[in-house]
């Protein structure tokens, strides 16, 4: 019994496709193995959000590998000190050599962890300095307020780099192809078997230092692709943990009495969204793209799609704060709706397609049809894609899709970094509906190194409010992370990358 | 050419249809799940002919004050998670997955017919090259080979179609082929030749009538199959686009909500997708029967 | 003689004699003969071990038919009857040797061709099993019309009435023809049958075993009906049985086949009564009944089991050796071949049994 | 030539009917027919008159459609038919044994000869493993099969027709058996070949004192091989006696006309008859009394009346009621010699 | 024989090209874009290119193919970009449990199926003729996933009877060492008995479920051949020589009627690997069906070609074992040497 109870048992949907968060194309459950078997310089705080949930706190850094940091006085560099008495899994010393090979590696791999890194303004490798072996320095290119914030999340993972050199090759520097199936981390747990598609294994690193050491011994995530034979085995007791389910289970979970508690927290800078491509007629015009969000059947979507496990990002009074993601003004008002489809021209409305990932299908194919059949009422004929998950991310990069539902959602917690990605003229992947506003770019680059609260909030309310007014994108709902699990299970926290963190899980 | 063909020679209609008519009241009689599938026949196909006349509620259209309503009067099947009546949208889907069925086995069957009976009666390279076209297929595992090209191609009905003919086409073409060359050496076809028939007379004319028999078991036992490929395909999210009614579909989406309790909402769709291959599968039984009654299975 | 209708003789002399040169040239053999048949050879490539084979089902058979003729060719089962019959009714391609008809070589004809070469309606023939030369799917009415229609071009109702015509002719009750095969007896298919091959009133009709699917009842019917039909029409008859006893009846000369070959050949009466080559004279031997009045000894049948295979035989081996009863050391040596022993008479033996002239009773 | 023994296999007014999906077809009815030790009876008529319905049910291997409803089967003086045919079940190969038409189907396609027999004398006898492969060769050998001990392992396809026949001769009489029905057992064999099984049959029925029934519809065959002839129609026995007797002068018409439509001995085609009509639809209920009567050329009143095998002169018997005459029977004379 | 056999195995190659082909033409035609999906959720434009030169996806198809084919011969059946591994561990790694599911559920459909149509063909007629043909068209009728989910629900989560479908194994229990790469036989191989249960528990849904859905086929066959041979001659002979009825009726009819199902046993065999895909699915079996399923979903080139040719492999595999199985059977179709 004592066994089962230093054990947890998780089922989740999809499991980690490489344990390298690194690696060309790892998928997102490959970032909780970073997180759990990786340490990293720093890490976010926690707070209570009540009912005995966790969650992260993105005002405040605490330590991890590094004991302690000061910022230089003129704000250009960072200086860390790492424990002295921290070890890799093998048993190594952990040095800023290893440090700087991690963050030298994140810049060199190329793709999204260069991309994360450049983000928080980390894009030349001279940045990294080695001070000593225990001391290690970052220098800034400008004083960016995400710099600090970034080396904490699971890309800025440092690496064994001893360990790893030995498997690296002249084509193959970084060691790549052995990091995807091995692990060369230090962090509170050891990946003690991974059958890919089937489960991973954990175990406790019983060396660690980073933090008080977990209570669980022992983990087991396996791969349970039918979100009904999660919640079965979960009900049944069989498993502990699970995540990813459709809201409606969430939902009723929620309300049984049986031994089953559900954990939600509100998804940090997220939403799900309407986009609509300003490049394709007719949404080009901003006045079709505002009766269409007058369209939506909001309150059905909200009841019959996510089941209310989401936040409404509608019906709101205007743009009152920088509070971000916040509610638009627009409410399902069909009158109003088609008024502006006449003003556009398109009285008569016109035929258009709609489109979404299949992986997301359990929320989008029942708002799409919602969605199709409110638009019905202006005369739009939606026809409705579903586009399989390899499809989507080809189909995103091309930019053809006149409609999509879809989720974004970003790591570090400022509105200014949403912006920027999924609104700014830059067109990255994410600004799905290729919006250009000339005006909205100055605001959100002004905002980034705006380090005047007032002026920042002013600046932050401008572009939500182009952005709102214009309406490329329609927020629908602020997605909840919601994660099901024996009562017997505590200590869930909510990170920003939203996968599990077992250090702090305990069965009782 | 009226008297060549024997489906147009009216004249001897009613003694060889009074006999099928006696034959085909014996085998119902004789065989009670003959007649309860012949039974479901006509009403599948009545269902799928005047479906959107039956069904009693609009099939597309949600009602969000009633999701997940379990079976009442007023839905018989209960409602889904957007409010939908399940027998209006069970009873739509009879026309799309029906009309799959037919077009996918009509394309195989008069390709693969026509590809096995020539190859069946001519031999040579022709047989050669269609019996290596019928073994690469049936060399992969065919539910695969049905999603690789449904992915590849994308999703659309005519798609799905496509998919279902190819990977029946290599049963027609061995059923074909084999009847073919079965008769080839029989006395009628030399007799045939002998009456001054040319090679393609004979077969159009004597081979592929007297095979038909067999074939029309190969269709019905296929129908069903590929109704089940529909669906199979609609489970791994390759069917048909929603919010078009699909019993597949439909299953896959209550697959999710049995758990839950909410079980109409995979049952119904899922016992009339049995109903319709259990009836498409007997009704081959039943044609076998009355084709030859000793070999029944 | 039965009038037949004046469009039969339309069709026939407008048939353009298509005489190439090279017929001509190779034209040799007398005028008598309706049929003759030059070295005519049959091989099937079979496989075995790996390699192929030949199985010599027809190897090298000389005969002819005069017009008006009835030749019976008997011979134990597998010995080549029906592949000789489909070379002659040109199914079958040969493999080598000639097929002369009213001495045009047609054999060069390929089979696939010969459905609409204009020969087609002279030579037709009757299959062994009515059922199964019915097709499943044609009425009576229907299998004869299809001939009626490709064979003498007619049309419409010139076509049913000589339909009609035809089915009378056999005896087949107008109400039958609109019948399927399986609504009809053994003996009405077997009329169908006949009543499709001689719409075209053709000069040769081949009858491969027509009654062997019969009961003895009949067997008489149909044997009687096709003796009238061979004297009203004037047809020559090629009659392939394996009962002795009918083609005694029917029968103006016959033809005894062993494993591909022709042994023995000669008069009805002359062959049956002495039979000169010993498998001619065990096959008389076993009818119930006997040899010529009862004499058949235990000497006369056959010894040993099974006959030799007929993939690639030797040449210089007789193909009776190892069952003959006599079966002596040269026998293994030289192939027999067919030398003529005066009365028409024919055999391939290098013992034959001494013939004696033959008192017909 | 009547019966020289004891009477070993007696039916008596045996009536068997097959329940169809068209009707019930009365396919034996009141059949009665002995055979004694040693002779050898031929069963003849035309297709479909019930001549295997008969031999299957003495041996009580008749289609799971087919009832008996009335009459018995005696062997040896035992009931046939008691217990469920327990008695049958327990005499079937051992003393009463059976050859079939179509030798090459008739045996299993996937067992080598040898073993089809070990198999007969496995059930039958108690020899152990050795002896009973000796015994299977020496049956192989009893039937004049070449080389037996190799064709023992041999499989029904690398036989001949001949051969297969041979072997199944050798299952038959492999636990010498004192009855042997042969149901055309030459039929589609080549004409030597069916000579040379004939001849075989009735040399080792000889040796052994078998009853034979042998069952054919060449009447040459039976008047060759047997000492008695039953004349079968329409699952009625209508005539019955002794060969020479019954070809000299056939007393029922359809007798007489089977013999006249049977070209073994017949000088030209116009000496033979033919048999008007066809065989009676057995599903009929209004069959006459007499089955033949429909074909029958000199029909009179009188044949409407109940029918039995009536004795004619010694053990001739016919079922008719207007038996032909001697003085009447045929001039033609079916022997061919001089 | 085996000369026989070799010969066998070079005409299956025409075959197997041409799955090479068709594989290779329909994984290059699926619409998703790797490079994209590997390039990340943030890849532009330039890094998409750069991930595709990576991949060798740059070149012309032709070129790809030779490649491709040169890989093939030198044993190299590619590297699957998801998992790093390579396709061959990979298949080794999963191969074992689709064969144990899919060997066990034709084990379990030949026992009940078989006697079944045995049964059936004894009785043609009877009730339990026409409640055989039932319950096994019934079978064939229900989507394999539809039955599964319906099993779990029913045997797991309402009564509890069956371990939590969660694979191969419960959590709480380890594998086997590997000997076979099947659990049943590794684990009576290591004497675990616990385990053996363990495993054997684990697939008894799934393997109903595959079994269901074969059995009409099989019975059907069996019904059919067993009647085809009951009313042949020979059986007729055999109950004429008073061989004992179930002589007859096994030795003599069942082995002749054995013949057409051991070809239907094959096409069965390939039916259920494809449908195995579902199934694993529903039961979250870590088989090949479920790879490949992911690796087409991700556009993943290799991990499917190596599936469809393992497949098409085992296929040909199969059908050879099941012609040498014809041959022990009946003497007639023995594979000439
Ligand atoms: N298409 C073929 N391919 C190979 N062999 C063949 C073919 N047709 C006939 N044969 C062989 O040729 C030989 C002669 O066959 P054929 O049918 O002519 O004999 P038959 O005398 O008509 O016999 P039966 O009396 O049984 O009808 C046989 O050994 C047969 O197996
Ligand atoms: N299983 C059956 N079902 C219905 N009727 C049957 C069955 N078996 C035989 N009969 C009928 O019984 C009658 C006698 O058949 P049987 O086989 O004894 O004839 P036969 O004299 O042996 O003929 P043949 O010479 O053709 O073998 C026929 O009318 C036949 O239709
Ligand atoms: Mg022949
Ligand atoms: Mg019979």
């Amino acid at each position: 019994q004592d066994k089962r109870l230093e054990t947890l048992v998780v089922a989740n949907e999809f499991g980690p496709n490489m344990l390298d968060i690194h690696g060309l194309g790892a998928n997102r459950p490959a970032y909780g193995v970073s997180w759990l078997a990786y340490d990293r310089l720093m890490t976010y705080g926690r707070k209570s959000i009540g009912d005995g949930v966790d969650s992260y706190d993105f005002t405040k850094l605490e330590p991890e590998l590094a004991e302690r940091w000061e910022v230089a006085a003129d704000g250009m560099s960072v200086t860390f000190h790492l424990r002295k008495d921290a070890k890799f899994h093998d048993g190594s010393p952990v040095t800023a050599d290893d440090v700087k090979w991690s963050l030298d590696r994140a810049l060199g791999m190329g793709g999204f962890p260069t991309f994360q890194m450049k983000a928080g303004s980390l894009e030349k490798p001279e940045q990294f300095e080695v001070v000593d072996a225990h001391t290690f320095r970052v220098k800034l290119l400008r004083k960016d307020k995400m710099t600090l914030p970034d080396l904490a999340v699971p890309v800025a993972a440092i690496y064994n780099a001893k360990l790893a050199r030995q498997h690296a090759t002249a084509e193959d520097p970084w060691a790549a192809n052995w990091l995807k199936t091995n692990t060369a981390g230090g962090g509170a747990y050891k990946v003690a078997s991974w059958k890919p598609g089937q489960e991973i294994v954990y175990e406790r690193f019983d060396d660690w230092k980073s933090g008080p050491l977990p209570k669980l011994k022992r983990v087991i995530q396996r791969d349970v692709p039918s979100a009904g034979n999660r919640r079965a085995l979960l009900t049944r007791g069989d498993i502990d943990i699970t995540f990813e389910m459709p809201p409606k289970d969430f939902a009723e979970m929620a309300q049984e009495k049986g031994n089953v508690k559900v954990a939600s927290v509100p998804a940090e800078n997220s939403m799900w969204y309407l986009g609509l491509n300003t490049k394709v007629a007719p949404f080009d015009n901003p006045k079709v793209r505002q009766a269409i969000a007058y369209a939506l059947p909001y309150d059905k979507i909200m009841q019959n799609a996510f089941y209310g496990r989401g936040m409404p990002l509608f019906g709101g009074s205007g743009v009152k704060d920088a509070s971000w993601p916040q509610a638009t003004a627009y409410k399902t008002d069909i009158d109003k709706a088609r008024q502006l489809m006449k003003e556009a021209g398109f009285e008569q409305g016109f035929e258009t397609t709609l489109s979404f990932d299949l992986g997301t299908a359990t929320v989008s194919e029942p708002t799409t049809i919602l969605i199709q059949e409110s638009l019905a009422q202006l005369g739009i004929k939606v026809a409705i894609n579903k586009v399989p998950g390899s499809n989507w991310r080809a189909a995103i990069t091309k930019k053809d899709m006149p409609m999509l539902f879809n989720r974004m959602g970003g790591w570090l917690n400022y509105p200014e970094y949403f912006f920027f990605w999924a609104y700014h003229g830059q067109n990255a992947v994410f600004n799905t509906m290729s919006y250009q506003n000339a005006e909205l770019d100055k605001l959100v680059e002004a905002a980034r190194f705006e380090s005047d609260p007032k002026k920042y909030e002013g600046l932050v309310k401008g572009f939500i409010d182009i952005a709102y007014t214009e309406v490329p994108r329609i927020p629908v709902a602020q997605p909840v992370m919601d994660v099901a699990m024996q009562k017997n299970v505590h200590g869930f926290t909510y990170w920003f990358h939203l996968q599990p963190d077992y250090r702090q899980l305990y069965k009782q | 050419m009226n008297t060549a063909n024997p489906a147009l020679a009216t004249r001897a209609a009613p003694g060889r249809l009074a006999r099928q008519w006696h034959t085909l009241r014996y085998v119902v009689g004789e065989n009670p799940l003959s007649a309860i599938s012949a039974g479901l026949f006509v009403g599948f196909v009545l269902l799928a002919l005047f479906g959107p006349w039956l069904a009693p509620h609009d099939p597309l259209a949600s009602h969000v004050g009633e999701p997940l309503s379990p079976p009442s009067m007023a839905h018989w099947f209960g409602t889904d998670a957007l409010g939908r009546d399940i027998l209006s949208r069970v009873i739509i889907a009879t026309r799309l997955d029906l009309g799959i069925a037919v077009a996918a086995v009509a394309l195989s069957f008069v390709i693969g017919g026509l590809m096995g009976a020539f190859a069946g009666y001519f031999g040579g390279w022709f047989d050669r090259v269609s019996t290596r076209v019928s073994d690469t297929i049936m060399a992969f595992p065919l539910f695969v080979l049905a999603m690789g090209i449904v992915a590849a191609l994308g999703n659309t009905v005519a798609n799905i179609v496509l998919a279902t003919a190819i990977i029946n086409l290599p049963f027609y073409l061995r059923v074909a082929r084999a009847e073919v060359r079965v008769r080839r050496e029989a006395g009628f076809v030399e007799a045939a030749r002998l009456a001054g028939n040319g090679e393609l007379r004979v077969l159009f004319y004597h081979l592929i009538p007297n095979v038909m028999p067999p074939m029309m078991v190969q269709i019905s036992l296929n129908m069903g199959w590929a109704i089940l490929n529909a669906a199979g395909l609609s489970f791994i999210g390759l069917g048909v686009r929603p919010p078009e009614a699909e019993w597949g579909i439909m299953v896959a989406e209550g697959a999710q909500y049995i758990v839950s309790g909410e079980w109409w909402i995979a049952l119904f769709p899922g016992l009339v997708l049995m109903l319709a291959v259990f009836c498409f599968n007997l009704l081959g039984d039943s044609l076998r029967d009355l084709i030859d009654p000793r070999r029944r299975t | 003689m039965r009038r037949w209708p004046c469009c039969l003789q339309r069709v026939r002399i407008a048939l353009p004699v298509t005489c190439r040169a090279r017929w001509l040239t190779r034209w040799r053999g007398s005028m008598s003969h309706l049929l003759e048949v030059i070295g005519l050879k049959r091989w099937f490539g079979v496989k075995k071990g790996g390699e192929t084979r030949q199985l010599h089902a027809v190897d090298g058979i000389d005969f002819h038919i005069a017009p008006g003729e009835t030749v019976g060719l008997v011979g134990e089962s597998g010995c080549g009857k029906s592949t000789l019959v489909r070379l002659l009714t040109r199914t079958l391609d040969p493999s080598d040797g000639q097929v002369r008809f009213r001495n045009h070589d047609l054999g060069l004809i390929r089979a696939r061709e010969m459905a609409l070469h204009a020969q087609r309606k002279d030579i037709q023939m009757v299959f062994q099993d009515p059922t199964d030369s019915l097709n499943p799917r044609y009425t009576a009415r229907q299998t004869i019309a299809e001939s009626v229609r490709l064979l003498c071009g007619l049309r419409g109702a010139e076509a049913a009435a000589r339909v009609e015509e035809v089915a009378d002719w056999v005896g087949l009750p107008q109400a039958l023809l609109d019948r399927y095969p399986h609504q009809l007896s053994g003996g009405q298919k077997a009329r169908v049958g006949i009543a499709r091959a001689i719409v075209s009133r053709p000069a040769l009709l081949v009858l491969d075993e027509p009654t062997a699917a019969l009961d003895v009842s009949v067997q008489t019917v149909i044997l009687q009906l096709l003796d009238r039909l061979k004297r009203e029409l004037d047809m020559s008859f090629l009659f392939v049985s394996h009962d002795l006893n009918v083609v005694r009846l029917l029968c103006d000369r016959v033809l005894v086949m062993y494993l591909g070959q022709v042994v023995e050949s000669g008069p009805t009466d002359a062959v049956f009564h002495a039979p000169a080559h010993p498998y001619t004279r065990a096959l008389i031997a076993s009818l119930p009944g006997g040899l010529a009045g009862g004499q058949a000894t235990a000497a006369d049948l056959l010894v040993g089991g099974d006959p030799q295979s007929p993939i690639d035989p030797d040449p210089n081996r007789c193909r009776l050796l190892g069952r003959c009863p006599r079966g002596l050391a040269p026998c293994g040596e030289t192939g027999p071949v067919l030398r003529d022993l005066g009365e028409g008479r024919q055999v391939a033996c290098l013992y034959p049994a001494v013939v004696q002239h033959h008192v017909r009773q | 030539m009547s019966p020289t023994g004891k009477t070993l296999l007696e039916v008596d007014r045996l009536a068997v009917e097959f329940r169809t999906r068209s009707g019930t077809v009365r396919a034996l009815e009141d059949v009665s027919l002995a055979l004694a030790e040693g002779e050898t009876v031929g069963l003849v008529g035309e297709s479909g008159s019930g001549k295997s319905v008969l031999s299957f049910a003495a041996m009580g291997i008749q289609d799971p459609a087919a009832r008996i409803t009335a009459g018995s089967l005696r062997f040896a003086g035992q009931d046939l038919l008691a217990g469920k045919g327990a008695a049958m079940k327990a005499l079937r190969g051992r003393e009463m044994a059976m050859i079939f038409q179509n030798p090459r189907v008739a045996l299993n396609p996937i067992r080598p000869v040898g073993k089809q027999i070990e198999d007969v004398l496995a059930r039958h006898t108690d020899l152990h493993p050795a002896a009973r492969r000796a015994r299977a060769v020496e049956c192989l050998a009893e039937v004049r099969i070449p080389d037996p001990e190799r064709r023992y392992a041999a499989y029904p396809f690398e036989l001949s027709g001949g051969m297969c026949q041979r072997v199944m001769i050798a299952i038959a009489l492999a636990c010498k058996p004192r009855l042997l029905i042969a149901d055309e057992p030459t039929t589609g064999l080549d004409v030597t070949t069916q000579a040379a099984i004939m001849r075989l049959i009735s040399e080792l029925s000889a040796e052994r004192r078998m009853a034979t029934l042998l069952i054919t519809h060449d009447l040459g065959l039976a008047r060759e091989y047997c000492d008695r002839i039953a004349v079968m129609h329409a699952g009625h026995i209508v005539e019955v006696g002794p060969t020479a007797g019954l070809f000299a002068a056939p007393r029922h018409p359809y007798t007489e006309r089977l013999i006249a439509a049977t070209p073994v001995g017949a000088n030209s085609l116009d000496e033979l008859a033919a048999i008007d009509g066809n065989l009676p639809d057995l599903r009929r209920d209004d069959l006459p009394a007499c089955r033949f009567a429909e074909r029958c050329p000199q029909r009179a009143a009188v044949c409407d009346a109940p029918l039995a095998l009536l004795p004619a002169e010694g053990s001739h018997r016919v079922a008719c009621h207007l038996p032909r005459k001697v003085a009447h029977s045929l001039e033609r004379k079916h022997v061919a010699s001089a | 024989m085996f000369q026989a056999i070799i010969k066998r195995l070079v005409g299956a190659l025409p075959a197997l090209f041409g799955v090479i082909v068709v594989t290779f033409i329909l994984t290059r035609a699926l619409p998703g874009d790797p490079a994209a999906y590997f390039a990340g959720p943030a890849g532009s434009q330039e890094a998409i290119e750069e991930v595709r030169a990576k991949l060798g996806l740059d070149r012309s198809l032709p070129e790809q193919f030779v490649l491709y084919l040169r890989d093939l011969a030198r044993g190299d059946w590619g590297y699957s970009l998801t998992t790093g591994q390579p396709v061959l561990t990979e298949l080794a790694e999963r191969l074992p449990a689709s064969l144990e599911l899919t060997l066990v559920g034709l084990v379990l459909a030949v026992i009940i199926a078989i006697p079944l149509g045995v049964l059936a063909a004894t009785r043609p007629g009877s009730w339990i003729d026409h409640l055989c043909r039932g319950i096994t068209t019934a079978g064939v009728s229900l989507p394999t996933f539809f039955t599964g989910l319906l099993l779990a629900y029913v045997f797991y989560f309402l009564l509890g009877w069956a371990p939590s479908p969660l694979g191969r194994l419960d959590p709480y229990t380890t594998a086997p060492d590997f000997v076979t790469g099947f659990y049943l036989i590794d684990s009576l191989l290591a004497g675990d008995g616990e385990t053996f249960v363990a495993a054997a528990s684990q697939l008894a849904l799934p393997a109903i479920t595959l079994a269901l859905f074969v059995l009409a086929p099989l019975a059907r066959m069996t019904r059919a051949s067993m009647l085809g041979v009951l009313s042949a001659d020979f059986i007729r002979t055999a109950r004429a020589s008073g061989l004992h009825p179930f002589k007859v009726l096994f030795t003599y009819a069942f082995r002749n009627a054995l013949l057409p199902v051991l070809t239907t046993l094959g096409m069965v065999f390939s039916f259920l690997l494809g449908s195995n895909v579902l199934v694993e699915k529903v039961f979250a079996w870590p088989g090949i069906g479920s790879f490949a399923i992911e690796a087409l979903v991700a556009s993943d080139y290799a991990p499917v070609q190596g599936f469809v040719l393992a497949m098409a492999l085992l296929y040909v595999l199969l059908n050879l074992l099941i012609d040498v199985a014809y041959g022990l059977v009946d003497p007639r179709a023995r594979l000439e040497a």
